[in-house]
């Protein structure tokens, strides 16, 4: 093969847009927001499973939340015919992410499991990626949170607590999938299997409103979840093409009932 | 030359700290994190570095006893996550469960016995040892015991159950002291005398949701707060979504919508106290139209009067809608209803309750899917629901207090002091009370005022076994362990009574060295019930330890279930009373138990103050919800503060706006407003319960809390309420996307989910 | 010129160049004291607290994670902008007015883009990193993201800053050349340095005049492209009042006018305290001020098409983040602005207004007041509404933030002050060329011949 | 090697320009301007220049977005990362990578081909008039003896030179 061959086909490699169609897996959450009950048990496990810092009453009030996944309520129609509708918002993971094409320093980006990844080390503050996600799910470090002793006891090791000016976001408890990964591979699997590995939030999750696993696998309990017909992505006219898919909350008219 | 230096030194300064900057700059960007060594030289046993080890346990936070898995690395805890073959959470956890590592880990914990050597109440605390401490307790209690005069011992203890409530019991039978109470705030003490009343039930039944088709719940917020909201949370969303052919639809009455009257498909917002009514009006359409039974009659004479119209102006709601409730619920293949929490405290609570349960006798659900379930006696310890101390318990006891007839009261963990009414008057009682001992781990309201403080271990470090109240159709115990080595000098409960007991000299009635010998002991009688004897009951206790729950699937029968015909004609729910002239106090105070902090016990772990207000996303603070209409009418915006007064007190709280209340009622969230309990709780917000008036449900004496009138003022202050929420509208942005109904499985997809976008990644499935 | 009935001389001009640069009154060093104590008081002890404490010691918040840090750098790169592409486009079509100011000008440019680059650390969370946008080869073996807008800075805003400072040197040579036959010590030392040995032969000249001029060609695409590249920080993300096409050519006009009111203001202050009474005269700002006027006109055409682009639109996200610009916290800022930016520019209809330097002056610093407000506003209030109405907030700057922001025009003045002891403010040879040749018998006046464009 | 010159001064252009167009008419080699100012019309008299300026200019500028694309796309390929589901040699945004480094290049050129070609900065010590760059304007040529420079002295002051020196510089 001649070297203007060669090159070619690397090049038809290099700009074929599925040129990473070999991820490992494709992580996606399912959240039924007809199960959805805005108790925000997810809220609390994912705080304590990665290390969310404890930022105080001021910083809140400055608007500096630190939650990965929080849930944003709308209320729809007034009183009393009023519904209050709940759904958790978090990393979408989306596969067109617009963060990552923002980032100058590729401090974020897809990784083998088609996860949105963020690199701490990396990241040099530019809080670009937060201004580009339109879902809001991008919190930056304001300044390096401390805990008061002894809190800082119940620190996960297995995730890294980040210093001032970093940005950070939902992983989707990636160090339970790495750990998942270990073992399926000490185990002697190539692959993860279906309900292995959930992220806290979806473990903890009193309604079961949060299903996550692999679409790639048909059988999987999230891929089946994908065919609900109630299905649906939030700012789906975006393009962003998130891993998050929500169930549409379903509102029977109490007239026709 | 003069001007040279000075400009000398300009340079210099500049110099000066463009170089500051820059070193500062190179030191942050080559530093090191701090690392620690792995903190033991001699690792304990099942200690192993980097490899997380995992305890079952059981979830002390709230009542319900959930079962927890705990998650170690290196000796510490780190994540509480559910234990899933636990049958009440099924590997679940709720905010507040999650929260219990910052009990653990709290920075404001009791960290060894202390004794008040100043005034009652001050910050007189010293350090003393746990003999002395104990010495202390222990000669008063000898002396009393020897003196015969027991009953002059009080134990205030929380909600406990398993065998530390039957070692509470039988440590103060050996006192001679009768003067045992379990004291929670939110015990559904009406919902006991209700069940025992209608089905002569002394527990609590359970609530099949998950196989319901039409719940209605009067007032009870049971995903959010009460009596076993994981478990609710399970049963609804399985209920939603995991039949194939069924949707759960839920109808929520009461006056202001709670987390789950969001989530229910329709919140109807009855005037407060009429809940019954509502229920009774339900009830007679059951009767007319499905009820068969050979007790029709006394049924129809007793609900003869309770049409729709007739009770549609006192619970303020359309006729036809009540009617439609009532027609859809006797339509329903399984119904079910509920009632509860605070819309169901009113003075008429436990008629309102037995109208309630009523329907659910009236539509047939008793021991079927879906419907009502009652519970064995507990697998282990004893039923303490005869030890619940209601609010006139909580009165006598003050009376007593002080008329003198109380030496020594120990309290176990619990806090009237900010869960009782000022009305109470329960801090002056306490002060007439010659020694007052708190087994607390936190420094909250209650053990403020201790004399000798024996702090004990949070339940994440002690022994204990559990049996939830109420079950889940069949007898379930579990064991809850020490997943880390405890924090401090403290000791578990258990412990310290026992250690009390020995100071009495009760050796032989408690021979036990620890907790842990106790409960062992304890558990080979259900061993030896269980296995007949046939294994060890080290390879039981291991394996007990190792699923964290043990539990039989021996159900009860229900065919035996009825009604008498007294209580029946008897069915009459009556007017709720309220503190307080109409024209004076124009609203309704609807004090309810916050997501989160629940009574005020969540107060103090940071997780909870931070976790936005399920409904209103309000952190860290009170507020008085008004309908907007109200808000209009005062002339007040959120962050107004206004000043809420009763009869019985005042407290001022910035508004919150909130869309769905009834304009006549406001309501505060319960949970904030603590003096002590450490530096997250103290001195923020303001506790609703302080202006309560003394309002009682006349049977059980339990507190009316729903049963206080208030007025509103302006005080011309304004605040920013502190909220993680922005807009609270979606202006037609379609994100909560709506399906009016639930199309079958199968149907044709609305997302194509593996490429909606052109350029989306390809997925390829690899064979496993 | 009643204080100069002399005629202007070429050897005039070399007199008061040199002595601009030599001989230094007390004046100047109160203001550089003043402008060095307000650089290290408002910005950089601001700034180290900053970096000690983090980023939160500014007011951004979730929704706004970006601030004035931002809306300074753009303000700074926008105010850059008048003067090396103004400084080219002149010398492309060969006006002659430029030739006082150009000098000037492009030393704002230059100074502008210093500046704007400090508030680029400033802005970041993590400064020390900040070389990692850089393409450089590592042992790591990590590059920078190309696929960036925030790199399409990097590399425009580093070009720029390369170009404009090798023009502004190129244009300089025969100045320096000519300074440094009148100094004695150190500035002899330096001007020998800086000059590189220029003569002043004819071939010099040629070969400066073609280069000069290709730089000028290339400078003006690359000008355009950077204000360009800078909107699209914003335009190619997808927050609702951002992400528009119109952004670039909005945001080149927006940087053209302010930087060109900043030629004003620069020019006012070279002409009062410089004693450059005679190059830059009431010409110079007449021509400003018909180009300000313009600029204006187009740049209040963009904003009303933004207006109506997101009314017309008639979805929720444009229009409620038009609503909370026009209507919402900002609003007085926004009123501002178009007060300070499309109204008060209107006062330069009349030639007698363009001619008075004082209101010029101030007219100039207005503007400037407005189209810092409109990149704050850019920055500020489109954040703020996206597209969860959930996560809303409101952004108020810190006082830390405030500091820093007065702390640049320190920054700025004291790189500005030491230029004009360092430079010669103004282009000798090009003062030359407009005046009456030796042994030649004109009337025209130094700096006017040609008139405006 | 020492170069001797005559320099004259002239107080205006064209009186310096006519005496460099007769210097050159005399056999001289072709003398050198010194003047303030650019001064017209000197291609006319002493012939035209050539600049190599404008092809440094477009090489530099080919260079550049040469190098400008292989920077973006080759780093985009050694350090592989997928990025927002796009390829990994991605045109739109590489074209303005490629843009700058085309402009950037291209003044770096053009301003070596000025210093080339200008003979700057200067290395050796060559002849020059202080005055040129105040407000005379001097013409130097090269004479090999003094008969030599007394022949252009001559026609320098026939011009008008109001002085004439004789400088040396060391040659090329």
């Amino acid at each position: 093969m001649s070297f203007i061959d060669q090159f070619a086909e690397q090049w038809q490699a290099y700009r074929k847009p599925g040129y990473y169609d070999k991820f490992d897996y494709a992580w996606t959450m399912t959240i039924d927001l007809d199960r959805c009950t805005g108790c925000e048990a997810c809220v609390t496990a994912c705080q304590a499973e990665n290390n969310l810092p404890i930022v105080g009453e001021e910083e809140i009030a400055k608007g500096r939340t630190m939650h990965w996944i929080r849930i944003e309520r709308y209320w729809e129609g007034e009183y009393p015919d009023i519904k209050l509708r709940f759904i958790p918002m978090l990393c979408q993971q989306c596969d067109a992410a617009p963060c990552e094409t923002v980032c100058p320093v590729s401090a974020t980006y897809h990784n083998q499991d088609g996860l949105n990844a963020q690199v701490y080390n990396r990241c040099i503050g530019t809080r670009a990626c937060a201004v580009y996600c339109p879902y809001e799910v991008r919190y930056f470090n304001y300044q390096t949170h401390h805990w008061d002793t002894p809190l800082d006891q119940q620190l996960n090791p297995d995730v890294t607590v980040r210093e001032k000016g970093v940005m950070e976001k939902c992983t989707f408890c990636i160090q339970r999938i790495r750990l998942a990964k270990d073992t399926a591979k000490d185990d002697g699997r190539r692959r993860v299997r279906d309900g292995e590995v959930q992220p806290a939030c979806v473990q903890t999750c009193p309604t079961e409103a949060l299903v996550f696993g692999d679409r790639q696998d048909p059988d999987s309990a999230v891929a089946k979840q994908l065919n609900d017909p109630r299905a649906y992505r939030v700012l789906e006219e975006l393009n962003t093409a998130p891993s998050v898919v929500y169930l549409k909350k379903v509102e029977v008219d109490a007239g026709a009932r | 030359m003069a001007n040279i230096e000075r400009r000398d030194f300009l340079k210099l300064v500049g110099a000066g700290g463009i170089g500051a900057g820059a070193g500062f700059m190179l030191s942050e960007s080559t530093k090191h994190p701090l690392e620690y060594l792995v903190p033991y030289a001699v690792p304990p046993e099942e200690f192993s570095s980097g490899i997380a080890t995992w305890y079952n346990s059981v979830c002390s936070m709230c009542s319900a006893g959930c079962g927890i898995t705990v998650r170690t690395r290196e000796g510490r805890a780190k994540k509480i996550e559910g234990n899933p073959a636990h049958p009440v959470s099924q590997g679940a956890v709720c905010a507040l469960g999650q929260a219990g590592l910052q009990a653990l880990y709290n920075p404001d914990r009791l960290t060894g016995p202390l004794v008040q050597n100043a005034e009652r109440g001050s910050a007189g605390f010293v350090k003393t040892t746990w003999d002395e401490a104990l010495g202390r307790v222990g000669e008063t209690l000898s002396a009393l015991k020897a003196a015969g005069q027991g009953d002059r011992i009080c134990l205030l203890t929380e909600g406990v159950g398993g065998h530390l409530a039957e070692l509470f019991e039988r440590f103060m039978a050996e006192l001679g002291a009768d003067r045992l109470l379990h004291y929670e705030f939110a015990h559904p003490q009406t919902l006991y005398a209700a069940n025992q009343r209608l089905f002569g039930e002394t527990r609590l039944p359970y609530y099949d949701l998950q196989n319901a088709d039409y719940v209605i719940s009067f007032g009870a917020d049971y995903l959010s707060t009460w009596i076993s909201p994981v478990h609710h949370s399970l049963g609804f969303g399985r209920s939603r979504h995991a039949r194939p052919d069924a949707r759960g639809y839920f109808v929520q009455v009461e006056p202001r919508m709670s987390v789950s009257g969001a989530a229910a498909d329709e919140w109807l917002a009855a005037a407060p106290g009429t809940e019954g009514l509502f229920a009774l009006a339900i009830a007679r359409h059951l009767v007319e139209k499905r009820y068969r039974g050979a007790d029709r009659d006394a049924w129809a004479a007793a609900l003869d009067r309770y049409t729709p119209a007739s009770v549609a102006e006192a619970v303020d709601l359309p006729a036809a809608r009540i009617e439609r409730v009532a027609q859809k619920f006797a339509a329903s293949k399984a119904s079910l209803a509920i009632g509860g929490g605070t819309a169901c405290s009113h003075t008429n609570a436990v008629a309102t309750l037995v109208a309630v349960n009523a329907l659910n006798y009236l539509v047939g659900n008793l021991g079927k899917p879906g419907g009502v379930v009652f519970n064995p006696e507990p697998a282990v310890g004893r039923d303490t629901q005869a030890r619940h101390a209601t609010y006139r318990a909580m009165r006598e006891l003050a009376d007593a207090a002080r008329a003198g007839k109380i030496d020594v009261l120990i309290v176990n963990n619990t806090n009237p002091l900010f869960t009782l009414p000022d009305a109470a008057e329960f801090a002056a009682a306490l002060q007439e009370i010659p020694l007052i001992v708190s087994l607390s781990s936190f420094p909250d309201e209650t053990t403020a005022m201790a004399d000798v403080i024996l702090p004990s271990h949070t339940y994440l470090e002690s022994w204990g076994d559990h049996s939830p109240e109420p079950g889940v159709g069949f007898p379930v115990g579990a064991v809850s362990q020490p997943v880390v080595s405890p924090l401090y000098n403290t000791r578990a409960t258990g412990d310290i009574v026992l250690a009390l007991a020995r100071q009495v000299g009760l050796d032989e009635a408690l021979p036990w060295p620890s907790m842990e010998d106790y409960l062992r002991d304890s558990w080979r009688t259900i061993h030896a019930q269980v296995s007949g004897g046939t294994e060890g009951f080290d390879t039981f206790w291991r394996d007990i330890l190792r699923a964290g729950v043990w539990g039989e699937d021996t159900g009860r029968d229900h065919a035996s279930v009825s009604v008498s015909r007294n209580v029946i004609a008897s069915i009459d729910v009556g007017e709720p009373e309220f503190a307080g002239a109409e024209e004076t106090y124009p609203f309704v105070l609807y004090p309810y138990e916050s997501n989160a902090l629940r009574d005020g016990r969540g107060a103090n772990l940071p997780w909870l103050q931070e976790l936005p207000d399920a409904m209103t996303s309000i952190v860290y603070g009170s507020w008085i919800e008004l309908n907007p209409q109200t808000a209009a009418q005062l002339g007040v915006k959120e962050g107004d503060v206004l000043d809420v007064e009763s009869p019985y007190g005042k407290i001022a709280a910035p508004v919150y706006v909130y869309p769905a209340i009834r304009p006549d009622v406001i309501a505060i969230p319960i949970g904030q407003g603590h003096t002590e309990y450490g530096r997250y709780a103290r001195n923020r917000g303001v506790n609703p319960i302080r202006i309560l008036a003394p309002q009682m449900e006349p049977e059980t004496g339990a507190l009316a809390w729903s049963a206080t009138r208030v007025k509103l003022t302006r005080t011309g202050r304004h605040v920013e309420l502190v909220k993680t929420g922005g807009e609270s509208r979606e202006l037609g942005r379609d994100i909560v996307q709506i399906a009016s109904s639930t199309p079958a499985q199968g149907e044709a997809r609305s997302v194509a989910l593996q490429s909606t976008r052109l350029r989306s990644i390809p997925i390829t499935v690899e064979p496993t | 010129m009643p204080d100069n009935p002399r005629k202007l001389q070429f050897a005039d001009v070399n007199d008061d160049v040199v002595r601009s640069l030599t001989q230094t009154g007390s004046a100047y060093y109160i203001t550089l004291t003043v402008a060095i104590t307000v650089t290290l008081v408002c910005f950089f002890f601001p700034w180290f607290y900053q970096l000690n404490y983090g980023i939160g010691a500014a007011g951004m918040n979730q929704p706004t994670v970006w601030g004035t840090y931002l809306a300074s750098f753009i303000f700074w790169i926008g105010l850059s902008h008048s003067g090396t592409l103004l400084s080219c486009v002149l010398h492309i079509t060969q006006s002659s007015w430029r030739k006082a100011m150009y000098r000037s000008a492009e030393a704002m440019t230059l100074f502008s883009l210093m500046v704007a680059g400090t508030m680029v650390m400033v802005h970041v969370g993590r400064p020390w990193f900040i070389h990692w946008t850089l393409p450089y080869p590592n042992q790591m073996g990590l590059w920078p993201n190309f696929r960036s807008p925030l790199m399409f800075d990097v590399m425009a805003i580093t070009t720029y800053l390369t170009g404009s400072s090798i023009f502004i040197y190129m244009g300089t040579i025969p100045d320096f050349a000519a300074v440094r036959d009148r100094t004695t010590g150190w500035r002899h030392h330096m001007y020998v340095m800086l000059s590189l040995g220029w003569r002043g032969t004819d071939t010099e000249w040629h070969r400066l005049g073609w280069a000069y001029t290709f730089l000028a060609v290339l400078i003006i695409p690359l000008a355009v492209s950077v204000h360009s590249i800078v909107s699209w920080d914003f335009a190619l993300s997808l927050v609702p009042a951002l992400h528009q096409t119109i952004f670039a050519p909005y945001f080149v006009v927006g940087a053209i006018y302010s930087g060109t009111a900043g030629i004003v203001t620069v020019m006012f202050v070279l002409r009062k305290y410089m004693n450059f009474e005679h190059y830059i005269t009431d010409l110079h700002f007449d021509n400003l001020g018909k180009l300000l006027i313009v600029l204006s006109l187009i740049w209040t055409y963009i904003n009303a098409l933004e207006l109506f682009t997101a009314w017309y639109s008639g979805t929720s996200t444009e229009y409620e983040a038009l609503k909370y610009k026009l209507f919402g916290y900002y609003a007085w800022l926004y009123w501002e602005m178009i007060l300070f930016c499309a109204v008060a520019p209107l006062l330069m209809i009349s030639k007698r207004f363009r001619t008075s330097f004082v209101p010029m002056l101030i007219l100039s610093i207005v503007i400037n007041i407005g189209m810092y407000t409109e990149r704050f506003l850019i920055v500020g209030t489109s954040l703020s509404r996206q597209y969860l109405p959930d996560s809303w907030g409101v952004y108020v700057p810190s006082s830390v933030e405030i500091s820093i922001m007065v702390g640049t025009l320190g920054m700025f003045s004291t790189l500005f002050l030491i230029f004009v002891k360092i430079f010669p403010s103004i282009s000798i040879y090009e003062i030359k060329e407009t005046m009456d040749q030796p042994g030649e018998a004109a009337t025209s006046t130094p700096g006017t011949e040609g008139g405006a464009d | 090697m020492v170069s001797h010159q005559a320099v004259g001064l002239f107080p205006a252009p064209d009186a310096a320009l006519a005496a460099a167009g007769k210097l050159k008419g005399a056999g001289f080699a072709t003398p050198s301007l010194m003047s303030p100012i650019p001064m017209e019309g000197v291609e006319e008299v002493l012939g035209e220049k050539k600049s190599v300026i404008k092809r440094f200019t477009l090489m530099g500028g080919i260079i550049g977005g040469i190098c400008g694309f292989l920077l973006a796309a080759g780093t985009a390929v050694v350090y592989l990362h997928p990025v927002g589901g796009r390829p990994i040699i991605t045109i739109p945004p590489f074209l303005i990578i490629t843009y700058e480094m085309t402009i950037l290049f291209g003044i770096l050129f053009t301003v070596l081909g000025f210093f080339i070609s200008a003979r700057l900065p200067a290395i050796r010590e060559r002849v020059y008039v202080p005055e040129a760059a105040v407000d005379k304007f001097a013409v130097a040529v090269e004479v090999d003896d003094d008969a030599h420079f007394q022949k252009a002295e001559s026609i320098l002051r026939e011009a008008g030179a109001e002085e004439v020196r004789a400088m040396k510089e060391e040659a090329a």
